[in-house]
């Protein structure tokens, strides 16, 4: 049975990003949820499923218990996942197929850490047994994986940078975002090497924060105080394997996990009104337009370069700002953009008719992917 | 050889222990399957016929660069002084594919497929890695 | 839509349990899902989901991404969830509902630690600021909760102990099981206290070993090696909070877990011919039993007193001989037990006539609970 | 008050520091939701109205035992000399359950229901244990 078009993201939102001291990991994963929660004009005995991934910052067992806890919610389910960067998205699927199931009825997925203003946990930790080689941070990961796309098809480092500036272009017209200042590519290719071949405007920011969203069912969505944003189509895939063994390391799980979700919405990616690509190193959204079929597999460098994802271009991405200059937490804030561009509720960076989103998520060094097809 | 070697070590397990003390003796040691006789690099199972059992067997110690990266950002107090380094993954003549570091080679000269053979070096008394450097 | 009847477990496998030294929790972990594959006489490239807890003697970031690679396998859906000892069961609705929504077809759900020979980890951990009261390991939760039940309800140590005796007199039938030996009421009584009211043989063995099954569609399920489980029944709950905030300690997630379980299974409590119940602690299955309503609130203790959890009993519990006896792992074992009971597999453990088996996880400190009901 | 107490300590955070701040007092703190009016132990949410705003209030110090432990395995060295001892939860007169540790009291005579008040244990400079002792 397709999930399509059965269930519905019915509130959205997010904390203050940055750097905002004092408010611990579970303080900002609460605060996001209950605001998600009134946004969607529900109140907390609405909410039987309580779905989170755990803060990165660091680990801690039964984390959405503890989230449940300080909600005051004793819920059906509870559970923590672990897909990195395509957790959220995969709580997304978790709650749709739990409703599907007749378990529960609405689930909070709710997201909060400060990897900036607390400890950095996991964002510098060694990768396994290779920290012998110096082969440490996530950075580093994803540097291979760029090196590798630029020995297969010649991408450039102005073509991750093109990414960088259209995503700050977007972040600048966002009061929230992290990062506003627009930047130029000399800008970008006079940063600082952090791994190469990745300069710092290739990197993900560190940013406090906090985001949350509301699944329901579309004939309950129908009646709360938002419009009902549509899952029209919703995948994932994994490569799964550590670098040096993984086959091939160009193509991600996007490729597999967008054919599931284009499949299921019944649409193709000319379809796509506006796209939120999980993007914590520009690399990433580059491999995942290719992987999407937005454009051909290695093509994506040229189809970033000119501006068209830009805020004039033809494929609007990332228009919050993305983990690049929104926040650099990992993609719950991409689903909220999605929601609020569908509900026009975006001011300045609003997209004309935006009327199908997709998004992104992905993670470890491009371990983990999963996609989402949103509708107003 | 130094007592004071203040890097990361790889952790011996019950699963790579065999191939770090290969390394101990400069061998280089690939699993070969008691199945099918594919070759690989350490692995719990083998990916053609997931037989568990194995022997070890020396590689060539050959291969190419696939890809790299140079860091320059301190990650860690025990690289600092190495800034800017290598790491890279190598493609062995036998097929499997091993991160490393590259040596006696500038960073400015690493290109694709460039050709390398191992380097051993012994950081310890216990633990010997390998590297690769140019093939002369 | 219910989930009842569509999937079945048709690999089941467990491997060496109790002091297995020189056995990563990895090589566990791997070794029970081939065995499990096999087992349906299956092989790698038919299983697309690969679901994974991960070990308590050390959280490893994408846990089940590291299975996935050393299985071989890249899959459509790779988690790692948390939910401690409800986990296993988790996962089994996770691939339920995951198969139901069309996106996988057969997923593998598996598990292996070393405690015993690696490090502790999770089992000796403070647990939060109580630490500085010296409230410390899991048996300090669990003797808190005795203690209240025993004030409550007169619950006394000799009923306690009934669950242990009968736990091992099922396990002196088992070759596999960690402690064989049969022991006595004396026995119990005379074994230390560890945190009291609990003692020595009210707790949880620590075992090495890993465990494993196989969930697919019941269509897939009948021309495969073995006989189908059928998975008739599935719920979850979780009073989540932690002991001092949880408003009642004596009764646990089991309540609404099996009303949504047995609902949906069409069944009750006096169908059920042989229940898996997670016994970490033997306060845990006398709890279980009247939140099951085998008994009512309060009368656990009397329910196991005569004997009738044991080998002659009415109600065969744990018969492989649970976490007292078979093996302190996680509860995935118990999975496997019921499986086959229901195939007619146990030997001399064999309960006559097993058509409807029950099994209970839950975790934390009895924070987190799941029950599945199997028929054959 | 000693600097070499060697057993482990709350851990402040932005959540819980005034909490601890007024145990340094010998004041036990309770929050009072500023929504409505409820009177909880330490929580981010109001668990009747669901405001995160809220004003520390003194309690009584004065409560009942809701139940409790004796340790007598070695979980910790730090806690070594103390075996067996008493880990509780007490029931305030306000409501609230915490976590604590029984004082002035032979394991052995510990009730349930057992009235208590708070005896505070200045274990260093900065933190202060509530911990509690029979109503004489
Ligand atoms: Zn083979
Ligand atoms: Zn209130």
């Amino acid at each position: 049975m397709s999930l399509k078009d059965k269930y519905c993201i019915v509130g959205a939102a997010t904390t203050r990003f940055g750097r905002v001291p004092g408010v611990s990991p579970l303080a900002f994963t609460v605060e996001a949820a209950q605001l998600a929660i009134r946004d969607a004009g529900l109140d907390r005995e609405d909410v039987d499923a309580v779905l989170c991934k755990y803060p990165p910052t660091g680990f801690h067992g039964l984390w959405a218990h503890k989230v449940s806890e300080a909600l005051g919610i004793q819920p059906t389910i509870a559970a923590t996942i672990d897909q990195a960067g395509a957790t959220n998205l995969g709580l997304v699927q978790y709650a749709m197929m739990a409703i599907d199931a007749g378990l529960i009825s609405t689930a909070v997925c709710c997201y909060g850490d400060n990897p900036l203003s607390g400890t950095p946990g996991t964002y510098g930790k060694a990768l396994g047994a290779d920290a012998a080689y110096g082969f440490i941070g996530v950075p580093s990961g994803y540097a291979m994986i760029a090196q590798r796309h630029m020995i297969e098809y010649g991408t450039t480092s102005v073509q991750l940078g093109a990414v960088a500036i259209s995503t700050r272009a977007w972040a600048s017209k966002n009061p929230n975002a992290h990062k506003r200042d627009p930047i130029t590519i000399e800008d970008h290719q006079s940063s600082r090497y952090v791994v190469s071949p990745l300069r710092l405007l290739d990197c993900c920011l560190v940013s406090d924060g906090g985001a949350a969203i509301v699944v329901t069912s579309a004939d309950r969505a129908r009646h709360l105080r938002k419009p009902p944003v549509y899952i029209m189509g919703i995948g994932q895939h994994h490569v799964a394997w550590d670098l040096p063994r993984r086959p091939n390391l160009t193509t991600s799980g996007a490729k597999v996990s967008g054919q599931t979700a284009f499949r299921m919405a019944g649409i193709g990616p000319q379809d796509v009104d506006v796209c939120e690509l999980y993007d914590c190193f520009t690399i990433v959204p580059i491999i995942t337009l290719e992987d999407y079929g937005f454009c051909n597999k290695g093509e994506g460098g040229e189809f970033v370069e000119d501006g068209r994802t830009g805020p004039d271009g033809s494929l609007p991405m990332n228009t919050a700002g993305g983990l690049l200059s929104e926040s650099g937490m990992a993609g719950m804030q991409l689903i909220v953009e999605a929601v609020r561009q569908l509900r026009g509720e975006c001011g300045d960076r609003q997209v004309k008719n935006a009327e199908i989103a997709l998004v992104s998520g992905q993670g470890g060094i491009m371990h983990t992917h999963a996609t989402a097809i949103l509708r107003r | 050889m130094t007592t004071d070697y203040a890097k990361p070590l790889p952790e011996m397990t019950a699963d790579n222990s065999p191939f770090w003390e290969g390394c101990k003796r400069h061998q280089l040691l690939l699993q070969k399957c008691s199945g099918c006789g594919h070759v690989r690099y350490a692995s719990l199972t083998c990916p053609r016929c997931w037989s568990m059992d194995h022997q070890w067997v020396p590689s060539s110690g050959r291969g190419r660069v696939y890809t790299w990266i140079v860091v320059h950002q301190r990650y860690s107090k025990a690289f600092e002084e190495d800034l800017p380094y290598n790491v890279a993954i190598v493609e062995l003549d036998e097929g499997p594919r091993l991160l490393t570091s590259l040596v006696q080679i500038e960073n400015e000269a690493i290109r694709p497929d460039l050709q390398v053979e191992v380097a051993w070096d012994d950081v310890t008394d216990e633990i010997t890695l390998p590297k690769f450097r140019p093939v002369s």
